[in-house]
């Protein structure tokens, strides 16, 4: 369990994550765009494997690039992109956006220079190989109502999403 | 005109053909079979046809239709103008069910150019009937598929191969040949050696492919 | 250079019961990579053979003749065919996913061996996520599908391809369930802890003495049947094999594909038909682990099991050199005579080796591993050959409507079945 | 140089917030819904980074629920967000955020 | 008789207006698609996979058969028939010999009339054989193709001892046969039937329970009597759907009524009561040529033909119960040495007319089960 | 990284590495003379009508929510199974509840035939 190399990958996988992120806003096909973005999922999971969040790493692969994404690959099969991409891709108000971000942005940077000196700096170690017996006991024991909550949240997400797709219900 | 009429033979040169191919279909040309003389009763003559149903059908349509029976097979022909209500009667009253085939026969030297034959059959009397009558060129019939569904092909298929239309047929376009073929085949004047030559020179770009 | 020894002799050691990966030991790892992706192909090859072989003699004909003795090159011949042949890209298509879309294929087979414990060290890599790690890999092939299809620019693929994405996630679901109620199987132990490792899985698997198929029967059994025809459909094999049902949609999202990257299609597929094998002889079948390790726990049992690797290798090595005898005798067949009898000795050779004691303790438990993939892989071409295919909405019908309901209810029951025995 | 090499949680904490910037910069510039629901995952998944990040520092697992819970929460984003698209792509044969401004259709 | 305005075309111009509301798809399928059986080019109207109506596009084979025989004597265009359903090419030969024969009022000798019979119906066997084996590759199971030809080609043998040909076999002659029997003949045709009777068996022991196969015909392309008769529909098809009709009982011709053997109908009209009734008239033609080779007849083989054959002016119509249903020549003479006019009357082409009832509201790929149980030849369809 | 995943990253990087390699030996060998008609998509003999984008049935979609809804479902059962004898009859309960909730939907959503193919 003992890591290696760890400034490499980081830097390896921060650097597809970036990329990927830019590549999804500024891709004008949106297939493109979506195949970007299950890069960025994918280096992130291991980034989490790097965190050692490995369960989180597994449902990040299953869930997002495996199930949301293919989601988002069959609306785009759905809807008419070609139109789409000879139009203008940015809205009117790209300029607000852009300045907002930036506000953002050196909102962000301002709260870390300050705010450096409050992360300490210990690497606390976790028994890896327990990961998901740990995650396990945490979900059904403490954050029961949260799990229980969540599958209301699928059955809304269900009715809902097939209230709107479905014409004839 | 004779020469322009006669079937391009291998040597005859492109521009004698040319007139031809414009209108192979409106040429009388004399086909290479022997022109149909309808003379020489030679063997067995079609002998006239009696039987319930024709006695029926003779009372209310009197003369207009003519029942024979040729080598034991029964036919009527019928006039143009009662092609619709015979059929009619024949499907609804006297229950001949199943459209066999339709189809035509083309003899040039007549006045009414065609004869069109409907083939029919009834399940529940076992017995199998022609209806025949003679149509001209550019005459139209009335579509029988309201009385048979199963005239819409074969309809397409006459109007394909000869020309003759069909009234109130839905979808009434050629069936075999593609789109913009010129002519009518199966009419005895229809020059194949001319469309052949025509599609060669459009086509391939050469003078003769024969 | 001593650490490479070192590294190398490390893991030498006989009493070294660790992955390379977990060990981390990135030398044997790279050596057990490149096993692996040796194996797949032998493996690959071997299936392209076996399938028309056996698809042939099953249908009355002969199959392959004529490369080879019995079309033994045939898989070779058909590689540098489509080596040699023209590769198109459509007009219209979108090149770049068009070119990426088989990577991801092959990836997604690919990387799911990372895993598969051939034995109790021999893995590539042991993770805690195992099972997760596999199913979620093999998942992302659909993505390479979609994209094959949309790419394509054409209506056949593109139909190919939602039919055939729309068909994977939905056994996804029933394969899901019935691999948990494997997991929760693994619980059942003193500790009350399961795991998700492979390796960990065929553990509890021997220390509760029985394969999992055979727990809570019929449960195990349920659970085992319900995944056998999800990895069928996950896989797009016959009977599910709409994506590329030939008489309907020609050939489904890889339609456009030609040459080489079509081949890259065919090796994803193949090697996704191994890996969900390897799932399924993990989870249900005991793993590495020898028929009966509880029945017929004797040591005389043990050597007698022990021989068996070899003694089947020098069986096909009988069945080679009797075709020896059987070819004519014409000169025309002499090359192929040889190479029939060459293949044969080399098998008779490998049989051998088989047989000395510390290879085959070694050796074993990849024996066993494969031979029940093997047997999955036969059970492949027997349905091909059997089945006629199913229809879209039948096979929807199936997926979400008799084997979720199903795979739910098993998992519930073996929940129950469990906590009772907790309980007594 | 060392701060560079040496990866602590900061690091993870300035790739969380640029990839949140994107996101950021995504939903607010582009026309297209689909990009837009796509940048809205990144700057879920940039949220998720801080909260496992911050798990791994003070060495509990509460972050990681809570990505969990996040990742659930997207799928049904996902799910109703892409539902509300088809049906708005259907009545208005577009997917232009632009044209977005009828709550009825 | 279903309704006639329904057979109306599909609008293939606008297909962009109908897409919002259902998602209507416009499918091209054929003519180089594997599922055709040749040259058939279907338009599919989708919603989705379920058809709303197609559009057969037929012609690509045409060859103008019924033109050519106008252009050749009686005995030379014999031969062109067996081109027309050229899986059934025995059959079609024997509907042109007799109409013909029935023009110049003769028949063929009783030894003739049973070696046509006995060739006739192994000639079903064959066709019914390669149905089986396409209809099933259709569906998707592969292994009854290969079954069913390893039987056919001991049928195919036997054709070709007897006159050199396999396919297009031209057999017969117009007045009975041209070859007397090869010696062994009887023998070679009686030990083919014992080793296929079992064969009927294996091909039903692969399908007829088969729970997919079950699925994947039972129901799907249904038809009713009435819908049969209405679109002429005649045949496997007609007698699926429960009309117990079979020329080689309604009409005998070829000496039919002196054998024994039943009509197989189904119930449903849907594609498995076709496989269904298929698989009974092979059994059935088994029956047939059994008595067939047992009474063989000693005797001529050819009637008092004239050499040059001249029928008299008239016209006549006589079908046949072809392997795929009702069979017609209507031949017209004007007295001279070739006919004024051939007229063929296709099963396959009336039967096809009846796709678009069968599969609306089915799926695309019961598409392709339907045209797989039509058993459509396209050589036969456009002629 | 923790070094047990190292390999994965070696596998993978093998595979980037090795399959563009015999793409490009094949891109040396195979004749490439390309045609108009060659490259013009599959449909069967006939010249392709429309572009084949974007009209597919919305059923496909719903296919995918449901997956993503039950994927959700299933992977929230993994540490379940996992933990399965420690958490007892609690866990189980629970489970119940959470799988009676989803089972609510799955069986509204088959009432409301979205789980019909046509």
């Amino acid at each position: 369990m003992t890591p290696v190399a760890t400034p490499f990958f980081f830097y390896l996988l921060a650097a597809t994550m970036l990329i990927g992120g830019i590549l999804v806003i500024t891709c004008k096909n949106a297939v493109h765009s979506a195949l970007a973005l299950i890069v960025t999922l994918l280096a992130q999971a291991n980034i989490y494997l790097m965190l050692y969040a490995p369960f989180v790493a597994g449902v990040q692969i299953i869930l997002y690039a495996g199930g949301i994404m293919v989601l988002f690959l069959f609306v785009i099969m759905l809807v008419n992109i070609d139109r789409a991409m000879k139009e203008r891709q940015f809205n009117s108000q790209w300029w607000v956006g852009i300045i907002a971000a930036t506000a953002l942005g050196g909102l962000f940077i301002a709260v870390y220079t300050k705010g450096k000196s409050i992360f300490p700096e210990r690497i606390p170690s976790i028994a890896e190989g327990e990961n998901t017996q740990r995650v396990a006991t945490l979900l059904y024991g403490q954050y029961m109502f949260a799990f229980e909550i969540a599958s209301l949240l699928l059955l809304v997400a269900i009715i809902g999403a097939v209230v709107m797709a479905k014409k004839r219900i | 005109m004779p020469e322009e009429t006669k079937p391009p033979s291998q040597s005859s040169p492109p521009g004698e053909v040319k007139p031809a191919t414009e209108k192979p279909a409106a040429t009388p040309a004399t086909p290479a079979a022997k022109p149909a003389a309808p003379a020489k009763p030679a063997a067995p003559a079609p002998t006239p046809w009696d039987s319930p149903m024709i006695a029926k059908l003779k009372r209310s349509y009197g003369s207009g239709i003519e029942p024979l029976t040729y080598l034991g097979q029964h036919y009527m022909i019928v006039d143009r103008s009662l092609i619709p209500e015979i059929l009619q009667v024949l499907r609804n009253e006297e229950q001949f069910d199943y459209c066999v085939d339709i189809t035509a026969v083309h003899y040039p030297q007549r006045e009414k150019q065609f004869d069109v034959i409907w083939v029919l059959y009834s399940f529940p009397r076992n017995e199998r009937i022609r209806v025949k009558t003679l149509t001209k060129d550019g005459e139209s019939l009335p579509s029988s598929i309201p009385l048979w569904a199963a005239a819409n092909w074969l309809e397409r298929e006459v109007y394909d191969m000869f020309g003759i239309k069909f009234d109130g047929h839905p979808d009434l376009k050629r069936i075999l040949l593609p789109e913009g073929w010129k002519g009518y085949p199966l009419r005895k004047d229809y020059g194949i050696l001319q469309q052949d030559n025509e599609w060669v020179q459009i086509n391939l770009g050469i003078e003769s492919g024969q | 250079m001593h650490d490479l020894i070192q590294y190398v002799q490390s893991y030498l050691d006989p009493n070294v019961k660790v992955t390379p990966g977990a060990a981390g030991n990135m030398f044997w790892a790279f050596v057990y990579i490149m096993l692996v992706f040796l194996g797949l192909s032998v493996a690959v090859i071997a299936m392209n053979w076996l399938e028309r072989k056996i698809l042939a003699h099953m249908q009355v004909r002969l199959g392959p003749m004529r490369v080879g003795p019995h079309g033994l090159l045939q898989p070779i011949a058909d590689a540098l065919k489509l080596l040699l042949k023209e590769d198109l890209i459509p007009a219209g298509a979108d090149s770049f996913v068009f070119w990426f879309a088989p990577f991801i294929v092959v990836l997604a087979a690919f990387c799911v061996f990372v895993v598969v414990p051939f034995g109790p060290q021999h893995a590539i890599t042991d993770m805690n996520i195992g099972i997760l790690f596999m199913l979620g890999v093999s998942s992302l092939s659909v993505l390479g599908v979609v994209m094959a299809g949309w790419a394509s620019n054409s209506h056949y693929p593109l139909i190919g391809a939602l039919r055939s994405s729309a068909q994977m996630v939905s056994y996804e679901i029933a394969m899901g369930l019935a691999v948990i109620s494997a997991i929760l199987m693994t619980s059942l132990n003193a500790t009350g802890t399961g795991t998700l490792s492979m390796i960990g899985i065929v553990e509890a698997q021997k220390a509760q003495g029985e394969w999992f198929i055979f727990k809570f029967f019929p449960l195990g059994l349920i659970a085992f049947f319900i995944f056998a025809v999800a990895m069928v459909a996950e896989t797009n094999r016959a009977p599910f094999d709409l994506a590329e049902a030939e008489s309907e949609l020609t050939a489904g999202f890889h339609t456009e594909y030609s040459g080489f990257r079509w081949s890259l299609f065919f090796l994803g597929e193949y090697t996704a038909m191994i890996a969900v094998s390897s799932i399924a002889v993990t989870l249900w079948l005991g793993g590495w682990l020898r028929p009966f390790p509880n029945l017929l726990n004797s040591p005389t049992w043990d050597t007698l099991f022990s021989y068996v690797p070899g003694a089947t290798f020098l069986f096909l090595a009988a069945i080679c050199f009797y075709n020896v005898a059987r070819m004519p005798k014409h000169p025309y067949f002499r090359i192929q005579t040889m190479g029939l009898g060459a293949f044969g000795a080399a098998l008779a050779l490998i049989g051998l080796i088989l047989f000395i004691p510390v290879v085959s303790v070694r050796v074993q438990d990849i024996f066993w591993f494969t031979a029940k993939v093997a047997g999955f892989q036969y059970l492949y071409i027997w349905y091909r050959g059997t089945f006629p295919r199913y229809r879209f909405d039948q096979l929807m019908h199936l997926g979400w409507k008799v084997l979720l309901p199903l795979g739910l209810g098993v998992l519930i029951l073996t929940a129950g079945v469990g906590l009772l025995q907790i309980k007594s | 140089m060392d701060a560079l090499l040496h990866i602590t949680t900061l690091h993870y904490l300035v790739l969380g917030a640029a990839l949140f910037l994107l996101g950021v910069i995504g939903v607010l510039t582009r026309r297209n819904v689909v990009i837009v629901l796509m940048s809205i995952e990144l700057i879920l998944n940039a949220v998720n980074l801080n909260l496992i990040a911050f798990s791994r520092m003070w060495g509990g697992l509460h972050g990681q629920i809570f990505a969990i819970f996040v990742i659930t929460d997207a799928a049904a984003e996902a799910a109703v967000g892409l539902g509300i698209l088809i049906a708005f792509f259907r009545n208005k044969e577009t997917v232009n955020i632009d044209e977005v401004n009828l709550l009825k259709w | 008789m279903p309704d006639p305005t329904s057979l109306s075309p599909l609008d293939l111009d606008t297909p962009d207006k109908t897409f919002l509301d259902a998602n209507e798809l416009i499918i091209n399928m054929g003519p180089q698609h594997p599922a055709t059986h040749g040259v058939l080019r279907v338009i599919l109207r989708l919603d989705g996979e379920k058809v709303l109506g197609l559009e057969c596009v037929i012609g690509y084979l045409h060859r103008g058969v019924e033109k050519i025989g106008e252009n050749r004597t009686y005995a030379m265009f014999n031969p062109y028939v067996d081109r027309m359903d050229y899986v059934a090419a025995v059959s079609n030969g024997l509907g042109y010999c007799e109409a013909v024969e029935k023009l110049l009022a003769i028949e063929a000798p009783p030894r003739a009339q049973h070696v046509r019979v006995i060739l006739t119906e192994l000639n079903r066997l064959t066709s019914h054989q390669l149905w089986l084996g396409t209809h099933a590759l259709d569906i998707g199971a592969i292994t009854p193709l290969f079954y069913t030809f390893r039987d056919r080609e001991e049928i195919l043998k036997i054709f070709e001892k007897y006159c050199g040909a396999r396919l297009t076999t031209h057999a017969f002659r117009i007045g009975g046969l041209q070859y007397e029997t090869y010696s062994g003949f009887e023998r070679e045709v009686k030990n083919f039937l014992a080793f296929f009777r079992p064969k009927i068996d294996e091909y039903e022991e692969l399908l007829t329970t088969n729970r997919i196969w079950l699925e994947r015909t039972r129901g799907i392309g249904k038809i009713s009597a009435e819908d049969c008769i209405a679109l002429g529909v005649t045949g496997p098809v007609l007698r699926a759907s429960g009309v117990k009709w079979d020329l080689r009982k309604a009409q005998p011709y070829a000496n039919y009524k002196n054998f024994d053997f039943e009509i197989p109908i189904g119930e449903n009209g849907d594609t498995y009561d076709r496989y269904i009734v298929r698989m009974a008239e092979m059994r059935q033609s088994v029956r047939i040529i059994e008595q067939a080779v047992d009474a063989l007849p000693e005797g001529p083989i050819m009637a008092k033909v004239p050499k040059v054959i001249k029928p008299p002016v008239g016209e006549v119509y006589h079908s046949i119960e072809a392997p795929k249903g009702e069979l017609g020549y209507f031949i017209v003479s004007d007295g001279s040495t070739q006919p004024y006019r051939v007229r063929v009357r296709p099963p396959s082409f009336v039967n096809l007319q009846a796709l678009d009832t069968m599969c609306r509201g089915q799926l695309v790929a019961d598409v392709i089960a339907v045209i797989g149980t039509l058993d459509i030849v396209l050589g036969e369809v456009d002629r | 990284m923790p070094q047990n995943y190292v390999p994965i990253f070696i596998f993978i990087a093998i595979i980037l590495i090795l399959l563009p390699l015999t793409l490009l030996a094949a891109k040396l060998v195979r004749p490439e003379n390309p045609s108009k008609t060659k490259l013009m998509p599959y449909e069967c003999g006939i010249d392709p009508v429309s572009d084949s984008r974007g009209r597919y049935t919305v059923r496909y979609y719903i296919i995918a929510i449901l997956f993503v809804v039950f994927d959700v479902e299933t992977i929230f059962l993994f540490p379940w199974a996992v933990k399965f004898k420690a958490l007892g009859l609690f866990g189980f309960v629970e489970i119940l509840i959470f799988l009676a909730i989803l089972i609510a939907g799955y069986v509204w959503v088959w009432k409301k035939g979205a789980l019909e193919w046509v």
